[in-house]
């Protein structure tokens, strides 16, 4: 059990970022990137249908953001954890993020090391929360956006 | 009495008023700054933000796989330049776009271009008698006739005139000789092949009421370029120039 | 007759009055706007212009060197995700700093990002007591003291106080245990080391007048960590914190 090799979605509509990040996880012997989605809408069937122990995904995408994504995933197919991966930290995205029960969060520039790091603590059941994001998140201040 | 009283009332009403003009200013000019100071930061999040966590992630995979696929690794550091190159560029044009353009500030700014470039550089000292509604859009004719002249023209002198209507820039250089940068001048109205320079140029010149006028320069070197706007006095209506 | 002359004058100057408000308002918000705008393209260009021009430049020596040096290579494309990793987070940092730092907005947000790092809060609810020429640079210390909560202290608990001249973070975590943090924090001052966070908040402190004082937390937690930053009520200038 504790060996089996972490099955991991990737989501992100920059595939560019997407595709870097999916090559640098697979670079690692315990995790296996097994889907791949541009939209936040086809995150819940990606990882029904792969059985996916991590969905790594982004905010900001189209059809569904992230964190709505996130919620779904909980409901739907709960033993899917997941991670947020996001450039920019904004207030309100931490709170939603926590209601809808992610494991974990962290910019998308983190060294890799921190990235495996974090994909292999929340595939085991615990929760990371980067402080560079946290930091990125007081920088950044409320979203004028989602305010009030 | 009721019209002492009533002077009385209107006079402390024109100290209120005074009194709110400075309140008012500090508040507006205040506001407008937030204001752009958010505009800003929002272009800068969106401009920046993706493309360094781009080039970031991808310096770290080509890391990562120079010592097992040298070619995906040289693929992947490729990217990384050309991307770097293009923000960039994005910065510079950001840049511009923040500095507003005012018809002294872009002369001054060509004499040093013009100089560095070797190109010897007839300006005007004075524009005053330039109408204000003008200034934004002569400078940017002065920004743009002089980047086409330095980049394009190989020209060895420059003239640029200005009247209260009309601004001209002229040069020495090869023109638009090719049947190639013709098509480009006339395909850049379809977005096809030509800068979007010129184009992007009459579109203000078009929405201030004016026109621009391209052609050989005759007479001041052959063939040589002449970029002309001319407004007529008619057309000046409120805000057009950005 | 004189009176009503004299009221007639002073309601037409009312109208005046207001005309100009109007225009002044309009031309004072553009001023404000393009000063911000110059502020920040000046910035922009210091701070971006540099590094983008270094990623590009050692991104291209990177793919050049990969066919003749692949350890050159490999260093230079680990240069270049360090500096794409900095300048990112320098652009958050600009892009912060154009924020207006208001008290009581800080407050919200650090309660959000302690709550999502795990930390137990105790904050205030009001801040209404607060002067408003101390509210911006009280809310730079929420900001600085609590992101340095989360990123070094290692805390379960964090209180934040304030009254009318000052304002604490005390945390229960680790502290400045090591000689090398003491030495950081020692060294701040001469840009050595540590970080730009608690010189930069005791660089604006000190335009106020007022003092930055960091210690252990004593009593909240050991040894925990405490900044307080106090501003005597004869120190308060006009137009002090940002
Ligand atoms: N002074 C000049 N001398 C010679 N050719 C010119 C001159 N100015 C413009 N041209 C020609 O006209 C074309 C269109 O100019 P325009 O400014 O629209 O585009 P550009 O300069 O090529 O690109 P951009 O301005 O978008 O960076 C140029 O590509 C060039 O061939
Ligand atoms: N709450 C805290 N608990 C423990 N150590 C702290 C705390 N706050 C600050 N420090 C120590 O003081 C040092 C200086 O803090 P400072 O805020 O000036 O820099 P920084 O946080 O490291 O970097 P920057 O703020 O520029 O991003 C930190 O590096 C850390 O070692
Ligand atoms: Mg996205
Ligand atoms: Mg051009
Ligand atoms: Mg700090």
């Amino acid at each position: 059990m504790t060996h089996r090799t972490i099955r991991v979605l990737m989501a992100d509509d920059q595939h560019l970022v997407r595709g870097a990040l999916a090559t640098l996880l697979a670079l690692e012997s315990d995790i296996e990137v097994v889907a791949e989605v541009g939209r936040g809408d086809d995150v819940v069937e990606a990882a029904r249908r792969t059985a996916a122990d991590v969905a790594v995904l982004d905010i900001e995408m189209p059809g569904l953001d992230g964190l709505a994504a996130a919620a779904a995933l909980r409901r739907e197919v709960p033993d899917c954890r997941v991670l947020i991966v996001t450039t920019f930290g904004r207030a309100g995205y931490l709170r939603r993020a926590m209601e809808a029960g992610v494991s974990g969060f962290l910019v998308k520039d983190a060294p890799v090391e921190r990235l495996v790091d974090a994909v292999r603590r929340v595939a085991a059941g615990q929760r990371v929360v980067d402080p560079e994001l946290a930091a990125a998140t007081l920088a950044a201040g409320a979203n004028p956006l989602t305010a009030r | 009495a009721a019209s002492i009283a009533f002077a009385s009332f209107a006079v402390l009403a024109v100290v209120r008023a005074n009194q709110s003009l400075a309140a008012a200013r500090a508040e507006v000019a205040q506001l407008a700054a937030e204001r752009e100071r958010l505009r800003i930061a929002r272009d800068l999040h969106d401009l920046l933000g993706h493309s360094l966590t781009t080039i970031t992630v991808k310096a770290a995979l080509a890391a990562r796989l120079a010592d097992r696929d040298l070619t995906r690794a040289r693929n992947e550091i490729a990217d990384v330049e050309a991307l770097a190159r293009r923000t960039l560029a994005d910065v510079r044009a950001a840049v511009a776009g923040y500095r507003d353009v005012r018809l002294a500030t872009e002369i001054a700014t060509a004499r040093e271009v013009l100089a560095a470039a070797g190109i010897e550089a007839d300006l005007p000292r004075v524009v005053d008698d330039v109408p204000a509604e003008l200034a934004g859009l002569f400078g940017w004719v002065v920004r743009e006739g002089v980047t086409n002249v330095v980049r394009h023209s190989q020209a060895k002198r420059v003239r640029i005139t200005v009247d209260q209507r009309v601004i001209e820039v002229v040069d020495d250089g090869v023109g638009v000789l090719s049947a190639v940068a013709d098509a480009a001048l006339a395909a850049s109205g379809s977005g096809g092949g030509g800068g979007h320079g010129l184009l992007g140029l009459a579109e203000r010149v078009a929405a201030a009421g004016g026109r621009l006028i391209t052609g050989p320069a005759d007479g001041f070197g052959a063939p040589g370029f002449r970029l002309r706007v001319e407004v007529p006095a008619l057309a000046l209506t409120s805000g057009e120039a950005s």
